[in-house]
């Protein structure tokens, strides 16, 4: 496919740009947030749950009303 | 349940008609917004025509703001929330009763400021039936949407902020519809202005449903 | 995947998270270079036609993101089916699909200044997804304000449904808006005459590389509630011992093996149902400092 | 005896502070039961989890025969609670917020003049509003409501606080007689010569729980304290002693 019209690519440049740092900040603040946290659990000697890990016991049924 | 909505609303009128904030403050206070719209915008009455019947939305949406607001604060002051929670009373009827006296108050803002928008903006009304059933069906969804934002809010200690933050996105198709059903009936808008009511309709329903079955859970963890 | 699989003591990443992130990466760069680079230009388009491997598929994350968070609501306001983790679960999509909302608006403004000549305007879909937006701001808000756990989830969720059931009423309100004023900005990718195959399948790789990458910033932000749940039943088990001991001689502050020898306080420590999760052990281990019992941890992802 | 008032390791919440950290109390019919003890002890988190306004998150907790930790809503309607607020709206008048109260809790409008009476809120303080009226006043307003519902439990949170001399033997009285017509009666109170003239029955709460140690710290102003939480048995009141633990 030939390119009839030309150009666009400051825009596309922006585009890819912006989600970029949009989502690469929300991702470092994802990280940034999850290192203070799992400082603070070891501090208190708490075992840090794993991503996508349950909480032990947490109620499963409608037990936690 | 309806006993209780009749107890609660006869409640908050009493209330507001021995304290007057609806008629000395919130009143005024909607005719100022008028004010304050045409001085922002022009002194070109034919822009002022052609956006009053927006305007006139948007200030009865601030109104609804202040009368929520104030609904839920009679029930902050001196435990009353308490009382009520005390009192056993259903809370669909609780819901409906207040959201029966905001849709009152409410009512008598919109007669003043339609009253203010003719006068200041040289509106003209015409279709009184369309406008008429437009105000009744946006003031009962905007009643009973305020009233579920209002309780949802109310025991928290940023409710004067989070109140706005909630209830605005959410009651922005009820100034859509309504502002685009008065732009049809006074002819400023080709096509016809009824089906906006159907929008306006599904909005109070769905809204009306939600308090009446959410809110006595909203009032219980307020 | 048991926790055993985890490296580092106290990473919050397990093995799975490690792969789904490491394939997000790759996917990212595969897309960016498919996308910039072997994928031509369009002929109505030309190069901005390259958007449309970001746009549309961040439009389609927030949406799951909002969807996600409101049947996590409804499992949660459900009595059968509630638990904590569907509030957390709610929120933390919905936190992410705010951060794909904005990516959207903002890349689309960028593409709308290009194609229309105007950085906003009317359209229903902008208009509607302008609206999502607001709404779950004020959402997320509400999840701040703190107070009860219980009262906090039930409140946030019932807000969650009522954000969620003005969708269809907004959509049709647009709808019907535009079609009075007449406004000819149509969404443009059924205007491509034909697409090429390498902007099919760049398209296709985008969605797929997208939902990995909206997986992985759940797992995340779901971790992240985890630890502060727990830190807050930490708080919660101290404070209660605490609390119990003014009223007896035991001093505030006792530690953990006086819970062993004696009776820190008077009576036995009920089970206690936390903020966050359900406590059922002994009393003496729920005041000293316990390992996991990992066994009853789930299968982690 | 009918139990009215059983709770077992009652554990409640404000956010995350546990004011009620393992509660164990009971209380039978027509029972004056006194709770005592320090500032933020628990004494009042106590009264508002039997109405049902503190959710008991652990252990359990029954009034009325209604379990509280699954539906606290079910006890309100025949508990009256007498708290630090009053719960009137300034701006009606005294007989609109009694008549309201009453109404709401599915009362009759005739209980409301009766009870006005009985409390001296005669003349032209009825149609006064609450909003002009003293500490006192209000007070008063509040316990004619209560009388006015009279309901199957009475909770009162430091119910002398604000009244003279006249008023606090009229409450008194009025306690004396709901107890008489089957009424049970748990209140807290720092008037310690008042409330033990009055209260069948002593316990004492310390640190959000009922510490069953027979001689907690500090000095007890317990007359003659013989078993756990014993307390002297007012005259003429129909009272049991029972222990706590």
């Amino acid at each position: 496919m030939s390119a009839s019209v030309t150009g666009g690519w400051d825009y596309v440049a922006g585009g890819y740009g912006a989600t970029t740092v949009l989502l690469g900040g929300y991702v470092a603040s994802l990280l940034r947030r999850r290192r203070v946290l799992a400082r603070r659990l070891r501090v208190s000697g708490t075992p840090v749950p794993a991503a996508g890990e349950a909480l032990p016991a947490d109620g499963a049924g409608g037990d936690d009303r | 349940m309806w006993r209780d909505a009749l107890l609660v609303a006869g409640k908050d009128l009493r209330v507001e008609a021995r304290s007057r904030v609806t008629t000395n403050q919130v009143a005024p206070y909607a005719l100022i917004v008028l004010f304050v719209f045409g001085f922002a915008f022009d002194q070109d009455q034919y822009v002022l025509t052609h956006i009053g019947p927006g305007l006139f939305w948007v200030a009865v949406l601030l109104c609804t703001l202040l009368a929520v607001q104030r609904s839920f604060s009679l029930e902050a002051a001196d435990g009353a929330r308490d009382g009520l929670r005390l009192s056993g009373l259903d809370g669909g009827g609780i819901f409906l009763g207040k959201a029966a006296a905001i849709a009152a108050q409410l009512v008598a803002l919109e007669a003043v400021l339609a009253f203010g928008i003719v006068v200041l903006f040289g509106a003209h009304l015409a279709h009184p039936l369309l406008l008429l059933t437009t105000c009744a069906l946006a003031t009962v969804g905007l009643a009973a949407a305020g009233t579920v934002y209002g309780v949802m809010s109310a025991g928290l200690r940023v409710r004067e902020t989070l109140l706005p933050l909630l209830l605005l996105p959410v009651a922005a198709p009820i100034v859509l519809g309504a502002t685009q059903a008065w732009l049809a009936a006074v002819g400023l808008v080709t096509g016809s202005g009824w089906r906006w009511l159907t929008l306006l309709g599904a909005f109070a329903a769905m809204y009306l449903t939600i308090g009446v079955l959410a809110f006595g859970t909203l009032l219980e963890e307020a | 995947m048991t926790p055993s699989s985890r490296q580092r003591p106290g990473a919050t990443s397990s093995r799975a998270t490690r792969i789904l992130g490491a394939l997000t990466l790759a996917g990212l760069a595969v897309l960016a270079f498919l996308g910039l680079y072997v994928s031509p230009p369009d002929g109505l388009q030309g190069e901005t036609v390259r958007l449309i491997y970001v746009h549309p598929a961040s439009a389609t994350m927030a949406y799951l993101g909002f969807g996600v968070c409101a049947v996590a609501s409804i499992a949660f306001l459900w009595p059968r089916t509630r638990s904590y983790r569907w509030d957390r679960l709610a929120g933390a999509s919905a936190e992410v699909g705010v951060a794909f909302c904005v990516v959207t608006i903002v890349s689309g403004s960028i593409w709308g200044r290009y194609s229309w000549g105007v950085w906003w305007t009317w359209d229903p879909r902008l208009t509607l997804t302008a609206l999502l937006l607001a709404v779950f701001v004020g959402y997320l808000a509400l999840r701040r304000t703190g107070g009860d756990p219980l009262g906090r989830a039930k409140r946030s969720a019932i807000t969650a449904l009522c954000c969620f059931v003005v969708v269809p009423v907004d959509h049709e309100a647009t709808s019907w808006w535009v079609g009075l004023h007449q406004n000819d900005t149509l969404f443009r990718i059924g205007k491509s005459p034909l697409i090429h195959g390498w902007q099919l399948a760049t398209m296709l790789l985008s969605f797929v590389v997208f939902t990995l990458l909206f997986a992985w910033m759940v797992l995340h932000r779901l971790a992240i509630e985890s630890m502060e749940s727990r830190l807050e039943d930490e708080g919660y088990v101290w404070a209660i011992a605490e609390r119990r001991s003014e009223s007896g001689p035991a001093p505030a502050g006792a530690t953990a093996s006086s819970a062993s020898s004696g009776p820190l306080v008077a009576g036995p420590l009920p089970p206690v149902a936390t903020s966050q999760r359900m406590v059922q052990e002994a009393p003496g281990s729920l005041l000293a400092p316990r390992p996991l019992p990992r066994e009853r941890g789930e299968a982690g992802l | 005896m009918d139990q009215v008032i059983r709770l077992r390791s009652a554990v409640a919440l404000v956010g995350r502070f546990p004011v009620l950290a393992g509660v164990d109390l009971d209380v039978f019919g027509t029972e004056i039961v006194l709770l005592q003890g320090a500032n933020g002890a628990g004494k009042t988190s106590i009264l508002r989890a039997c109405a049902g306004l503190l959710r008991v998150v652990a252990g359990e907790a029954c009034v009325l025969g209604v379990e509280l930790t699954e539906d606290p809503r079910a006890v309100r309607r025949r508990v009256g609670l007498l708290g630090h607020a009053t719960a009137l709206y300034d701006d009606l008048t005294v007989a609109d917020n009694v008549t309201f109260a009453v109404r709401a809790a599915g009362g009759e409008r005739s209980s409301v003049r009766p009870a006005l009476d009985r409390l001296g809120l005669t003349g032209r303080l009825p149609a006064t509003r609450v909003a002009s009226l003293s500490a006192g006043q209000r007070r008063r307003v509040s316990l004619a409501a209560l009388v006015a519902r009279d309901p199957e439990l009475w909770l009162l949170d430091e119910p002398h606080a604000g009244l003279d001399a006249e008023h606090r033997d009229l409450l008194d009285g009025l306690v004396r007689d709901a107890v008489v017509r089957g009424r049970t009666v748990v209140l807290a109170s720092h008037e310690h010569h008042r409330a033990h003239a009055l209260a069948g029955r002593i316990v004492t709460v310390a640190g959000g729980a009922t510490p069953p140690d027979p001689a907690p710290p500090g000095p007890l102003p317990v007359p003659g304290a013989g078993a756990v939480a014993a307390g002297a048995v007012a005259p003429g009141v129909a009272s049991e002693v029972t222990s706590v633990a």
